[in-house]
């Protein structure tokens, strides 16, 4: 009962804190230096229409190897955690196998899933989305073979060796922007290209396109150990 | 409009917050987490927001002393960014969940105080 | 130059590549692991070395080729250079030792592994608030896997509850980071400064959120009940990685950030809250057992003592960074070691660290890291208190220092309980553990940084000259040497020794004082060490210490600063308390020294600190000129010096440390060391000087101390049957005179006291150095079973009556001279009651000096002694030199006397004592020693022929012939009638030396315990507690800083 | 008109929440969280942020629920 009283009252304390931030809060009439900064020079300077794909890649592009060694730490521990030993597995476990319409729908849907979600990537620089969405839905694909086929067995090294590649290929290209250009992960290592096409933007497609790749195999392989792990132990 | 956002947003923090501190179950717990996250992202998202601004994304290369009307985006870039460590703390402390069940067959949060003093 | 985005390249570059190595390529993927680690150590290390040696500009790395704040920027100064380097020394150490571990748990361990050392580095040198969120959030992920290491279940609760609380702080600090970023424009820190946030409510909310935040990950107490599960659960080499390389970055990112609350009272408020989780940690930890839990807490307290620092930087100036990198040094290094080797150890309990002495190089690591955490010289920590205290003195911020003060002695409590346990301990069966080499390298390593650090600091603050290094060098040398068998170290122990008198004498030609003192210390030490030929064996680590403990004690006659005296007064306490935990039973006693005796130098810390606050000059003769608080500053002094002369409420260490010490360490303890407590009040009531408004009362309560401390020291030997433990209260009682007469502040009182200190160095040198031989020859401490000895060992016995005839003061010895001269000044200054107390206390001493000789040497012998010989010609030499020097002082004292005279002479108002030739004149009448020494001595002579012509006839019986026995022969030892020989006085006067200081200080530490017991009760393992705790701290921390509480 | 959208995407999303929290069953409790997640990726459109809320809706909403049920099944299992 105490405790119910004392959780009330920080509730109301933090609550306090909401209440002053909300009145501190007035609604932004004009960009902030920084913002009024990339919607000027942000289309020029980097060749992306997608601004946010300009900042997330470029601008800010550290932000986003970091954030993509979060997936990939959360993947690695999960793995060293979760992943039973082969011989552990039990075989005599029952599944029960799924509809015939799921694994039709799976046949269908995966490649369709796959190629969405690559296309979404590869224009991350031009419309919505970009690496993160379409990797997401890469892994969805995955998930989805998986529900379909429970014991389908996902092949690790497939998925290791794209998750390896593509990091090593996105710093790579990072150092090379050192090396060629202004700094790390400067995308002028390409000519800008025409704004608003495929090919523009240097090389900030093809970062994208290896975030894209990395996630994709990052989420497809913590959703595939969280799926394959058997029976947890009892 | 954003104002609201911005009060839904707070209020799923607080919701969070509360199922954090008050709720037993330490796998709903991870769910009070989520809907703490959620709130963060969607308050992060108002800041950014500029009244009749548009999506920052251009249709044609801005000409020299007009800024185009685009709502400002960095707070939707900086939100990307949380969104998708949002996924892998939910995840990393799903794995936690399932490790602690294992061991205590219990969801309890209480019968988790091995460590205490 | 290896430009420094190259470390995020690198590790991130071949973390993803571990991945394409399967099983089967496992060696591959542990070489790349270390050759990044050690890549990245090249990278900081080089451009540390930069900084050091070409004094470079500081590098700014633009990513993405944009200026800020529009793109990231890192930078690359010279902290940076030095935290990064922290940071992947530990790291590349810190995977050296947990190599195998990593290696079992496969690839996807190192790749965390090494994540989280990159994301530590970004963590430094990112200037950007966003993306150093991204980084300490990788960080935290990385280190909650790590945590998994053990893979034990309580590895998994701890894991969970750094989760939940790191994720609700940084959510806080997304919303902080995102409400910042619309007042200022920017997501660079610095911009965000200079929007200076705290200014107005509206934006000081986000900046409170910013702050708080990063806070919370320094675990502030109470809020940290997560954190320090973290540091119990984890593998130790985890535990040494957060300590070590995860406190300092945080301590770094959190120095980073303070100026964008850099206003109003928010220093202040953040200096509270480390204070608070200084003390409260610590405190904490004094219930602690496990460990590894233990150097949790006191990680957790370090960091708040450096986050208190910090937000004392508008006080401290320029001089934070050196400060808290001196602190924070020390702390990284030692936190490390300490981490691994209890990693090695593997116990679940700090008693089971007695294993620990199995390997003397782990002990030995184990002890310095202990003291580096304590602060003690050499070690940068020292430098570093000193300075902060000498600062804050100076600016007037009294009750910071007694903050400091206090937490760190409470530090002191736990951590030499934890050294004693490993020292002394008393373990049935040691359990065995295993040493590899990949462990005791980072191990080693961290230790040599630690003395690197120390010497380079040493040299930083210039604090060079304060250190005597010719015997600090021959005090390593010993320690080179220290596998050799021990009469080889004591050779050279004494030709070092004496080749350094010899050295010095002359640079004290005018310096009277200093000369005596000098006598005492260096020639007590080689008197003392000659005895030590009478011991076998290497006697490791004995000679090391000793002569640390004489190189202090030299270092305080040599001393002309405050921080050359306290240093070797450190020096000393340290050298002496490994001297004193050498005896058998010597755990407990050791421990009560040590602890007196930090607290006794934190009050002389303090006085110092007021001395130089009041006159900005660090020389001692500051001392005479104290301004701030005089009275205070004073009684620190004393007090502080009083814990070494064990003087009446701060005793209680003496009997045990001394009665149970090592028979030739208990004299040099005794009749040396005591004295630097002399001549520490010595150097205090000299700049007091006469009539010094500030210091009356202090003189008159101390002369009541005095007094009380010799009755009470006097009647405790009385009611002792343990003979060592006697001659220790009789050293409490003995330097109650010596107090009792300096508090005079008269010319006579100063040279009784000088008589005083001149004889008890001599007679107590003498009968420790004998009782100890015999008591070790009987292996006995009881003098009830003793007796008889008279026959078994005559030498001894003359030794003993010599020096019992100089205790009692009776003539012709040198003691009555004292006695003479000591009453003279009592009369003289009017202390009537005292000087009754005193002279009560005189005639008790009689009880317990005859006690001690009767029962040791005259009586039965016992049967089971009638084989004994003579104690060892070692022991009886330096016993007979000193004997000479009583006979030469006794007979023509008027040679040191006369000088001390004439030196004390200007100090005092008038001299009150002529000499003319041996004759001393007072105004109440004279003596003559010389006359008296033939007068007596002429007697002595008549009487004894007397008695050996009597004894010719007289009829000789057998030992069994009872009819002239006045007491029954071969009963139980109970019935002996030297056992408990005074009840009758102890019946009627027990109650005055009835324990009740060591009761009090029993029920203090009882107290303090209970209270460290019940406010660790806070911690009580529940996760939804820890968060209610976390936002609790952020709530009330609201309520004050913003809320207008 | 975007105002009472948001009020009521607002009402939807504590409710969900409400439910999400206090809903016995864990498997509802998911569900809502999920919708909670989706309605903002609605008001991430309503603030102009179309790559926000496609993220939301893929990985908030999508993935993050999966994973949700992946382990809740496992517990279950474990149970049984």
């Amino acid at each position: 009962m105490l405790k119910k009283i004392l959780i009330l009252f920080l509730l109301a304390g933090v609550g306090l804190i909401f209440f002053d931030l909300f009145q501190s809060y007035q609604s932004a009439s004009e960009l902030t230096t920084t913002a009024k900064y990339y919607a000027d020079n942000g289309a020029k300077e980097v060749g992306a229409a997608n601004l946010v794909s300009a900042i997330v890649v470029t601008y800010r592009g550290l932000d986003t190897l970091g954030e993509v060694s979060i997936l990939f730490v959360t993947a690695a521990i999960i793995s060293f955690v979760l992943k039973h030993k082969p011989e552990e597995e039990d075989k005599n476990r029952v599944i029960k196998p799924a509809s015939e319409i799921l694994n039709t729908a799976t046949v269908f849907l995966t490649p369709v899933m796959i190629m969405v979600g690559i296309y979404i990537f590869i224009n991350g620089h031009l419309t919505p989305g970009g690496g993160f969405q379409g990797g997401a839905v890469i892994a969805s694909a995955v998930l989805l073979i998986f529900l379909a086929n429970p014991k389908f067995h996902l092949n690790h090294s497939i998925i290791a060796f794209v998750e390896s590649i593509s990091g090593v290929a996105f710093v790579v290209v990072g150092a090379l922007g050192l090396i060629m250009a202004g700094g790390f992960l400067d995308n002028r290592i390409l000519g800008l290209g025409e704004f608003g096409t495929l090919f523009s933007a240097g090389a900030l497609p093809i970062i994208y396109i290896f975030i894209g790749l990395k996630v994709g195999a990052e989420l497809s392989n913590i959703v595939g150990i969280l799926a394959q792990e058997q029976n947890i132990k009892n | 409009m954003e104002y609201i956002i911005l009060i839904t947003g707070l209020a799923l923090i607080l919701m969070g917050l509360y199922g954090i501190m008050y709720i037993k179950n330490i796998f709903r717990i991870v769910i009070a987490f989520a809907l703490f996250d959620t709130g963060i992202n969607i308050v992060m998202v108002t800041i950014g927001y500029l009244r009749n601004g548009m999506a920052p994304i251009l249709d044609k290369m801005p000409t020299e002393g007009t800024t185009p009307a685009i709502v400002d985006p960095v707070p939707q870039a900086l939100v990307l960014t949380s969104i998708v460590i949002g996924l892998g703390v939910s995840a990393l402390m799903l794995t936690y969940v399932l490790k602690l069940y294992e061991d205590k067959k219990s969801l309890d949060i209480n019968s988790f105080k091995d460590l205490k003093w | 130059m290896v430009a420094p985005i190259y470390i995020i390249a690198i590790a991130l570059g071949l973390a993803f590549t571990m991945g394409l190595f399967g099983k089967q390529l496992k060696n591959i993927a542990g070489v790349l692991f270390i050759a990044g680690l050690g890549s990245l150590t090249f990278i900081s290390g080089q451009w540390l070395w930069n900084f050091m040696v070409n004094s470079a500009a500081t590098e700014i790395i633009y990513t993405a080729g944009f200026k800020p704040p529009f793109a990231i920027v890192l930078q690359m100064g010279f902290e940076e250079a030095v935290l990064t380097t922290m940071i992947n020394v530990a790291g590349l150490l810190g995977a050296l030792y947990l190599f195998p571990l990593l290696d079992k748990k496969g690839n996807n361990a190192m790749m965390v592994y090494l994540i989280f050392i990159m994301s530590t580095n970004v963590a430094v040198m990112t200037s950007d608030i966003f993306n150093l969120f991204v980084f300490t959030e990788v960080e935290s992920i990385a280190l909650a896997g790590l945590i998994l290491l053990t893979g034990q279940s309580k590895a998994f609760q701890a894991g969970m509850k750094y989760l939940i609380v790191s994720g609700i702080s940084s959510g806080l600090l997304l919303l902080g980071i995102i409400f910042a970023y619309q007042f200022s424009g920017s997501l660079t820190i610095i911009d965000m400064i200079n929007a200076n946030l705290w200014a107005v409510k509206a934006s000081s909310i986000a900046a409170f959120l910013l702050i708080v935040a990063f806070i919370i990950e320094m675990k502030p107490f109470p809020a940290n009940g997560w954190g320090i599960d973290v540091y119990t659960a984890a593998h130790p080499g985890i535990g040494a990685m957060v300590s070590a390389a995860g406190a300092s970055a945080s301590l770094y990112v959190f120095y980073k950030v303070m100026p964008l609350v850099n206003g109003n009272d928010w220093y202040y408020f953040i200096a509270l809250i480390g204070a608070i989780t200084f003390v409260g940690s610590n405190l904490v930890a004094t219930r602690q057992e496990n460990p590894n839990r233990l150097l949790g807490y006191s990680s957790i307290g370090q960091v708040g003592f450096l986050m208190m620092i910090l937000g004392l930087q508008d006080v401290l100036g320029e001089r934070t960074l050196i400060i808290s990198f001196s602190i924070l040094i020390s702390h990284y290094a030692a936190k490390a070691g300490l981490f691994w080797i209890s990693g090695i150890l593997n116990a679940e309990n700090i008693k089971d660290w007695s294993a620990l002495r199995k390997n003397p190089i782990l002990l030995f690591l184990f002890g310095a890291f202990l003291f580096a955490l304590i602060g003690f010289p050499p070690f940068p920590s020292f430098f570093g208190k000193w300075e902060l205290i000498m600062t804050l003195s100076q600016t007037g911020n009294y009750s910071w220092i007694v903050v400091i003060l206090v937490a760190s002695f409470i530090e002191g409590i736990y951590l030499f309980r934890w050294l004693g346990y490993a020292i002394k301990l008393d373990h049935a069966q040691l359990p065995a553990f295993k040493t590899p080499w990949y462990q005791l390298i980072p191990i080693m390593s961290m230790g040599l940084i630690l003395f690197g650090m120390s010497a380079y600091l040493t040299h930083v603050f210039n604090f060079g000259p304060a250190i005597n290094y010719i015997p600090l060098l021959f005090v390593l040398a010993i320690f080179a040497i220290d596998f050799l068998p021990a009469y080889i170290k004591n050779t050279v122990s004494i030709a070092g020794i004496a080749y350094y008198t010899y050295y010095l004498w002359p640079s004290l030609e005018n310096d009277l004082l200093r000369q005596i003192f000098i006598g005492i210390f260096l020639g007590g030490a080689i008197l003392t060490l000659v005895a030590g030929y009478a011991k076998k064996g290497t006697r490791a680590g004995f000679y090391p210490m000793a002569l640390m403990m004489f190189a202090g004690l030299v270092g305080l006659i040599e001393a002309k600063s405050m921080l050359q005296f306290f240093f070797n007064w450190e020096l000393m306490t340290a050298g002496s308390y490994f001297l004193i935990i050498r005896g058998k039973r010597s755990m407990p006693h050791a421990y009560s020294y040590i602890l007196f005796s930090i607290a006794g130098a934190y009050a002389i810390l303090m006085g110092f600190g007021l001395a130089y606050g009041s006159q900005l000059n660090g020389n001692l003769d500051a001392l005479s000129q104290i301004s701030l608080l005089p009275a205070l500053a004073y009684s620190l002094l004393a007090v502080g010096f009083m814990t070494k002369t064990a003087s009446l409420g701060l005793h209680i260490w003496l009997p045990g440390a001394h009665g149970e010490a090592e028979s030739d360490v208990s004299p040099m303890v005794s009749a040396i060391l005591l004295k630097a407590g002399v001549f520490g009040l010595i150097l205090l009531f000299l700049s007091i000087g006469v009539d010094n408004p500030n210091a009356t009362t202090l003189l008159y309560v101390l002369g009541w101390v005095g007094a009380l401390t010799t009755l009470i020291g006097n009647m405790g030997a009385v009611f002792q049957e343990d003979a060592k433990r006697l001659l220790a209260y009789s050293s409490i009682g003995q330097l109650g005179y010596i107090l009792f007469a300096f508090t005079f502040m008269t010319h006579m009182g100063w040279l009784a006291g000088f008589t005083y200190t001149i004889n008890h160095f001599m007679f107590k040198a003498i009968l420790f150095l004998v009782i100890g031989g015999i008591v070790v020859k009987l292996g006995t401490h009881n003098m009830y079973e003793m007796g008889g000895m008279i026959k078994k060992m005559p030498f001894s016995f003359i030794a003993v009556l010599i020096s019992i005839i100089v205790i009692g003061g009776i003539p012709p010895l040198s003691g009555f001279a004292g006695k003479w001269l000591f009453y003279n000044a009592v009369i003289e200054k009017g202390w009537y009651f005292q000087g009754a107390i005193i002279f009560f206390a005189g005639i008790v001493a009689f009880l317990y000096l005859f006690k001690l000789i009767y029962s040791v040497f005259l009586g039965q012998l016992k049967d089971n002694h009638r084989n004994v010989k003579e104690i060892s010609a070692w022991i009886l030499i330096p016993s007979y030199i000193l004997i000479i020097g009583i006979m030469i002082f006794s007979a023509f004292p008027q040679y040191i006397l006369q000088p001390i005279s004439d030196m004390i002479a200007p100090h005092f108002q008038s001299e009150t004592i002529t000499w003319t030739g041996s004759l001393a004149t007072t105004s109440l009448g004279y003596w003559d020693a010389t006359t008296i020494m033939i007068v007596v001595g002429t007697a002595f002579m008549l009487l004894l022929g007397w008695l050996i012509w009597l004894s010719a006839k007289a009829q000789k019986v057998e030992q069994f012939n009872i009819v002239f026995a006045a007491e029954r022969p071969f009963r139980p030892e109970t019935t002996h009638v030297s056992y408990n020989i005074y009840a009758g006085y102890q019946k009627a006067l027990g109650w005055i030396v009835a324990p009740g200081i060591t009761n009090f200080w029993n029920t203090m530490s009882t107290n303090l315990l209970e209270f460290a017991g019940w406010t660790r009760r806070i911690y009580s393992g529940s996760i939804q507690n820890y968060t209610l705790h976390v936002i609790l701290f952020i709530v009330v921390f609201y309520l004050i800083s913003i809320g207008g509480l | 008109m975007f105002i009472i959208i948001a009020i009521i995407l607002g009402v939807i999303s504590l409710v969900g929440g409400y439910i999400a929290l206090t809903n016995p069953k864990l498997s509802v409790g998911i569900i809502a969280t999920g919708i909670v997640s989706l309605v903002a990726s609605i008001l991430f459109l309503l603030l102009a942020a179309p790559d926000v809320a496609m993220t939301e809706a893929a990985i908030g909403s999508g993935l993050t629920t999966v994973i949700f049920f992946y382990v809740l099944n496992k517990i279950r299992q474990g149970n049984a």
